[in-house]
């Protein structure tokens, strides 16, 4: 049997008296897409931060490819391969969209600082940005203010960067949030394509993405799984239902 | 604009001459040194939102260990100029490496304290002058240029601004630079990208305080004389308003700010003792209405 | 294109701004003073005894030759004084120099001055460095030698009969300077040395520390805003009733005694020129400075009133060229003038050979004043005169 | 043990006349985002009108109150005039204009006032000096303690226990919030701008009998101001309470005993000279350990 590329063990987490995390488990396998699904307040996107090191558990371990990295920083978690995207875009605000990608491209060599030649003018950094934008759909607004593009395109953004990083996890908090219909239809065909490659952490509220998108569905109730498995089982699971399906 | 303002610096020491006015190349020489620092402070401040309250503390530091080394009988450029940015930069990775813990106001403040902390040392050091500061016996010398003569110095401080606003304006478009910018609007995509902002901005604020040291050798040359006041939170202040008077994060609007500054000075302090009310209205006018500073008057409106 | 013109235009505006202040003939007096911070009235009654003089010559010359003050704010920093003189040398060739208050701007700006060939009349600052070996032909000090201040005042100290003193002085070397000076003169023991910060404004660590320490009397060096907020202090924590306060003439003036109310009664000083002295001079000057100003006037405003008269007194003899140096110099050396103080003249190095006063702060008629009470030294000169080979 | 008892009660009465001023500074930061340089100003201002009116002949209380009424309507006016323009503008362009403000505020003082410094005389009432254990100690200084304690308990009641304290709480945390209740928040802006500048009109009013009132005499206070705020937590009103105590105790502490320790481990001489730079940089190394200990100090406001 492979070794899981992510492995949670024991994972816990409190604010305070309320148990946003509680003892958490689960493997991701590579290659695989994980949808965490839950009510509001569950703590999905309390995990995906522990995940990616922006919030630090109070217990339990994280590992990739069986290196623990749960004492790890944020920038080095993101340097061993796992991206993300923020349920907030979360982009550099006054930089086109190809300077994003292109940030997102050096990533790839964040440990080496390069003081002297334009990074502007550096193919080595706008060809696989622009390849990355045009696999999300936006090479005719390569040059466009990262703030002046709409929100649909803000969010294609911000998956450009996290394939630019050819990370080997993405963790996706949200990417369909307040999105229109169509707009949520070309983000669901894009996410459809890049699964293929590369394996998936998602967050979503969005059941039919759910369905098309995810190998594995977690439910998160205050903290903990009360289910995982395929789609269809989880949906007809009574305690999701009761927990969650059910107030649909 | 800058090929202007690159003819305005050569004329200077030209049109002093043939006026007879040699305070001009000693007030242009003030102003250049200045617009070193500005610009230096402009690199940390403007593109990588650290907003340093005691960078005049690592100008004092440059300025007395150029001043120390003359007075002790070293006056080789390439010692002293050198020496500076070395004992500069050692603070700057000091201060910086505690101070980058916090940031907004809070980053302020703990430079502030720094700053402080420079200032009352250079006045508690009694052996270099106390309050009373160290008088420089003589400039640093180079070879086959004699620094004495104010026109040479003034075209090699001419020189080093060029040289640094060259410098910077390439770092500030270099990959380093696009990391230290993108940290400055969105420090969590850039950490959530995998770069270690903090090193980065580290980086930055020794480049920055190094500079600053050099331009404290410079003046220490320049004046002959360094005092605590190099290193007083008010000069702090100084620099930070040269920096926003002359347009934030644009590099040359450290020396317009620095020219306006110290121009205006000596333009009004001669037609009333009340010069600073007239500052204090000009300076939250151009707060109010001019929202890119100098710079942004003269380059009229910013294209990207 | 517009841009470029605009920092053309721009900078022509600067130079012609610049040159329109050089017109050429009277001769340039650069006075560099402090006018602004706490210590920003030392340097304004410094200028105003200074123009009161040349108001009396009609308020455009001085010696019957025509001159123009340049009076500039060094705000206290020594760098600041340095970049004006460099302003006054450069822009309007002035070669004769006066007005500092501050012993560190007086040892960044006057040494410079000097080597350039410049003359300089001090009215108030005249630290040691500058006395014996350091001394100059072309350095005149018409106020005090900076340590004549304290050694007066210690010798006033041990003729009053205190055994047992604490001595207060900023943290800086002319507050070490005062401390030595005081100390060569009084002989007593000294319970405690405590040196308090330049930009202090409250004393109460410091006075606790006083009353701890039990002495007779007290002895401090703060000038400006510093001994006025220590005065009151000094008096509102209950310690004026148990212990005599002897001070220097920085230390002691109008203005602090105006400022601090009913807390310097009493109070000892010791000073080179007191309000209330008898010389025609003296009445002249304090009539002409009330009824201009409208305030009693300083020890600071007294010396800028001298040394406008002895720069008169140099200015008439080479009726007004500076280039004869030389005569200039010699005139300027006999002090031909009525000074306020009485008996004045210069030592061989060219610093103040003058008698100093005890004083004491009284109420009188509703008005508290400075008094002469007798005199504590006739004749002091410095300790470092032997040194000057002047 | 005497000695320690007076000097801990001397940090005591700077620490609360220190809150006063933290009090109103930390209000408008945590509420409008501002960082005001021109607080000082305020302070300065509530002095030299409680000198003046006490000159008139005004009975102290009636000086006092006129100082604090003086600054609160300069508050009022600075806020309408300028501070209103600089919300949600970045900490730069604020510090900027309020500097221009510490400018005018002191040139409009030098032409109304001269550059004098003022006497205001303590009341003969509270002139003396009372018996506490074996020594005595100021009459006027327990008073400006039991002002200062009673008009931050007033304060802490006022905050807690009124709807526009509430307002103001809410106002600290939830900006957007209360807009959203239909509050109107001109006005609270204005309102809560003059209650700090009162404040600070008040302690220099109470102040004025024991310092020299005189020009710039807000700067020096303002920067100890920044000092005790930012060590408690920019936006806290317990954290300012907190810091400024610690800064008045550690300051006159710091004074009283540095000097003497040293003096027992090192010759006269250096612990002269140290001991003067260190109990002046006390404060400062007071406020870099707290930040690097906890970067947002130590009551952190959690919205900001």
């Amino acid at each position: 049997m492979t070794e899981p590329l992510l492995a949670v063990r024991g994972l816990r987490k409190a604010f305070g008296a309320l148990i946003v995390t509680d003892k958490l488990d689960f493997d991701l396998a590579a290659g695989e897409t994980l949808a965490i699904i839950g009510p509001n307040g569950a703590g999905k996107t309390t995990l995906i931060a522990q995940l990616a090191g922006d919030v630090r558990p109070d217990a339990g371990t994280i590992a990739l490819n069986g290196r623990p990295i749960v004492h790890e920083p944020a920038d080095v978690r993101a340097r061993l391969g796992i991206a993300r995207s923020f349920q907030i875009t979360t982009v550099v605000p006054t930089f086109s969209a190809e300077d994003n990608v292109a940030l997102a491209v050096q990533s790839r060599t964040a440990m080496q600082m390069h003081f002297w030649q334009p990074a502007r003018a550096d193919e080595r950094l706008r060809e696989p940005a622009r390849a990355a934008l045009e696999r999300v759909g936006l090479s005719a607004r390569a040059g466009v203010r990262a703030s002046d593009l709409s929100h649909g395109e803000a969010r294609a953004l911000e998956i450009a960067m996290a394939l630019a990083c050819r990370p080997m996890v993405m963790l996706l908090d949200e990417p369909m949030a307040g999105m229109g219909h169509d707009e949520s239809r070309a983000m669901i065909d894009l996410l459809r394509t890049i699964k293929t490659e590369t394996t998936m952490v998602l967050i979503e509220h969005d059941m039919d993405a759910v369905a098309q998108l995810a190998d594995r569905v977690m439910v998160l109730v205050a903290g903990r799984a009360v289910a995982s498995g395929a789609y269809d089982d989880v949906r007809r699971d009574p305690v999701v239902r009761d927990a969650y399906l059910g107030e649909n | 604009m800058y090929l202007a303002t690159l003819l305005v610096l050569v004329a200077i020491p030209i049109l002093a001459a043939i006026f007879g006015q040699p305070f001009w190349v000693n007030a242009a020489t003030r102003i250049v040194i200045y617009g070193i620092v500005a610009m230096s402070l402009d690199l940390i401040v403007g593109y990588g939102a650290m907003v340093s309250f005691g960078h005049a503390a690592f100008f004092a530091l440059g300025g007395y260990v150029a001043g120390i080394l003359l007075t002790n009988g070293i006056d080789s450029a390439f010692v002293t100029w050198p020496a500076a940015m070395l004992a500069a930069a050692l603070l700057a990775a000091g201060v910086g490496a505690l101070s980058l813990r916090t940031s907004g106001v809070y980053f302020i403040m703990i430079t502030l304290a720094f700053g402080q902390m420079v200032y009352y040392a250079s006045v508690g050091l009694k052996m270099f002058g106390g309050t009373d500061g160290l008088p420089v016996p003589a400039r640093s010398t180079l070879p086959l240029i004699d620094l004495r003569d104010a026109t040479v110095f003034y075209i090699v401080c001419t020189v080093v601004l060029v040289a640094f606003f060259v410098i910077a304006s390439r770092l500030v478009e270099s990959r380093f630079g696009m990391v230290v910018r993108g940290a400055a609007e969105s420090e969590r995509r850039m950490t959530a990208l995998g770069f270690p902002v903090a090193r980065y901005r580290l980086v930055a604020f020794v480049i920055a305080g190094a500079v600053a040291g050099l331009a404290g050798a410079l003046w220490a040359d320049f004046s002959r004389f360094v005092s605590p006041d190099m290193a007083s939170w008010t000069r702090s202040g100084e620099f930070l308003v040269m920096v926003i008077l002359g347009g934030i994060g644009s590099l040359a609007g450290g020396l317009y700010g620095a020219a306006v500054l110290t121009g205006f000075e000596s333009l009004f302090s001669g037609f009333t003792e009340h010069w600073m009310l007239v500052l204090g209205i000009v300076l939250i006018l151009i707060v109010l209405f001019a929202k890119r500073g100098i710079y942004g008057v003269l380059a009229g409106r910013r294209h990207d | 294109m517009l841009q470029f013109r605009a920092v053309c235009a721009a900078f022509i505006a600067l130079l012609l701004l610049g040159t329109s202040a050089s017109a050429a003939d009277p001769v340039k007096i650069g006075f560099i003073t402090t006018l602004s911070t706490s210590g920003g009235y030392l340097g304004e009654d410094a200028r105003d005894g200074f123009l009161l003089a040349m108001a009396e010559e009609g308020g455009s010359s001085l010696g019957g030759v025509p001159v123009k003050l340049l009076v500039e704010d060094d705000g206290l920093m020594p760098a600041k004084g340095k970049e004006i003189a460099d302003k006054m040398v450069l822009q309007d060739k002035a070669t004769l120099f006066t007005g500092i208050i501050y012993s560190n701007v007086d040892l960044a700006v006057v040494p410079g001055l000097l080597a350039g060939g410049a003359t300089y009349v001090s009215l108030n600052a005249a630290p040691s460095q500058l006395a014996g070996k350091g001394c100059n032909k072309n350095y005149f000090v018409v106020s005090w030698m900076n340590d004549n201040l304290h050694e007066a005042t210690g010798q006033y100290a041990q003729t009053l009969g205190f055994k047992k003193m604490v001595l207060l002085a900023p943290n800086y070397p002319a507050g070490k300077d005062a401390i030595n000076g005081f100390k060569r003169f009084y002989h007593g023991t000294i319970a405690d040395e405590i040196y308090t910060s330049l930009d202090q404004t409250d004393f109460s660590a410091e006075l606790a520390r006083v009353r701890a320490d039990q002495p007779d009397a007290v002895f401090e060096f703060l000038p400006g805003g510093l001994g006025i907020n220590f005065l009151k202090q000094f008096s509102q924590a209950g310690l004026k009733s148990k212990m005599k306060l002897v001070l220097s003439a920085a230390s002691l003036e109008s203005r602090i005694v105006s400022a601090t109310g009913d807390d310097t009664i009493g109070v000892y000083g010791t000073a080179h020129w007191v309000q209330d002295l008898p010389y025609p001079a003296n009445k002249k000057f304090v009539a002409g400075f009330i009824a201009k100003y409208h305030r009693d006037p300083t020890p600071y405003a007294a010396m800028g009133y001298d040394t406008a008269h002895e720069i008169a007194s140099g200015l008439r003899a080479v009726g007004g060229d500076l280039t004869k140096a030389d005569a200039f110099r010699a005139a300027l050396k006999k002090a031909n003038f009525a000074s306020v103080r009485g008996n004045f003249r210069f030592g061989s190095d060219q610093e103040p050979i003058e008698d100093w006063y005890s004083t004491q702060v009284v109420k009188r008629g509703g008005k508290n004043e400075i008094v002469t009470i007798g005199k504590v030294a006739r004749d002091l000169g410095n300790a470092y005169t032997s040194l000057c080979p002047l | 043990m005497t000695l320690a008892l007076e000097q801990t009660l001397n940090g005591l009465q700077f620490g609360v006349m220190l809150f006063l001023l933290a009090a109103g500074l930390t209000l408008v930061f945590g509420i409008m985002g501002v960082i005001n340089l021109a607080h000082g100003s305020m302070y300065m201002i509530g002095a030299y009108v409680a000198a003046t009116s006490a000159e008139h002949g005004a009975p102290f209380a009636v000086a006092v109150l006129a100082g604090a009424a003086a600054a609160a309507v300069a508050g009022a006016v600075v806020e309408a005039v300028v501070v209103r323009r600089l919300y949600g503008r970045n900490h730069l362009d604020q510090v900027l204009a309020t500097f221009g403000l510490i400018l005018i505020a002191n040139d409009g003082v030098s032409i109304v006032w001269g550059r004098t410094p003022l006497e205001m005389k303590i009341p003969d009432a509270l002139a003396g000096a009372v018996p506490i254990f074996d020594i005595s100690y100021p009459v006027y200084r327990l008073l400006l303690i039991a002002c200062g304690v009673a008009l931050a308990v007033a304060l802490a009641f006022f905050v807690a226990r009124t709807r526009l304290g509430a307002l103001i709480r809410a106002g600290a945390t939830h900006r957007e919030l209360v807009g959203a209740l239909g509050v109107n928040i001109v006005q609270l802006n204005t309102i809560v701008f003059a209650l700090g500048a009162l404040l600070a009109g008040v302690a220099g009013a109470l102040l004025a009998p024991i310092l020299s009132v005189q020009i710039g005499m807000g700067e020096q206070v303002l920067i100890m101001t920044f000092v005790a705020i930012v060590i408690g937590g920019l936006g806290s009103i317990r954290g300012a309470f907190v810091g400024a105590l610690a800064i008045g105790l550690v300051d006159t502490l710091g004074r009283a005993y540095i000097p003497v320790l040293l003096r027992a481990v090192t010759t006269p001489d250096l612990a002269d000279t140290l001991g003067g730079g260190l109990s002046a940089i006390a404060i400062y190394v007071l406020m870099a350990v707290v930040l690097i200990w906890k970067p947002r100090g130590l009551f952190p406001v959690s919205s900001r």
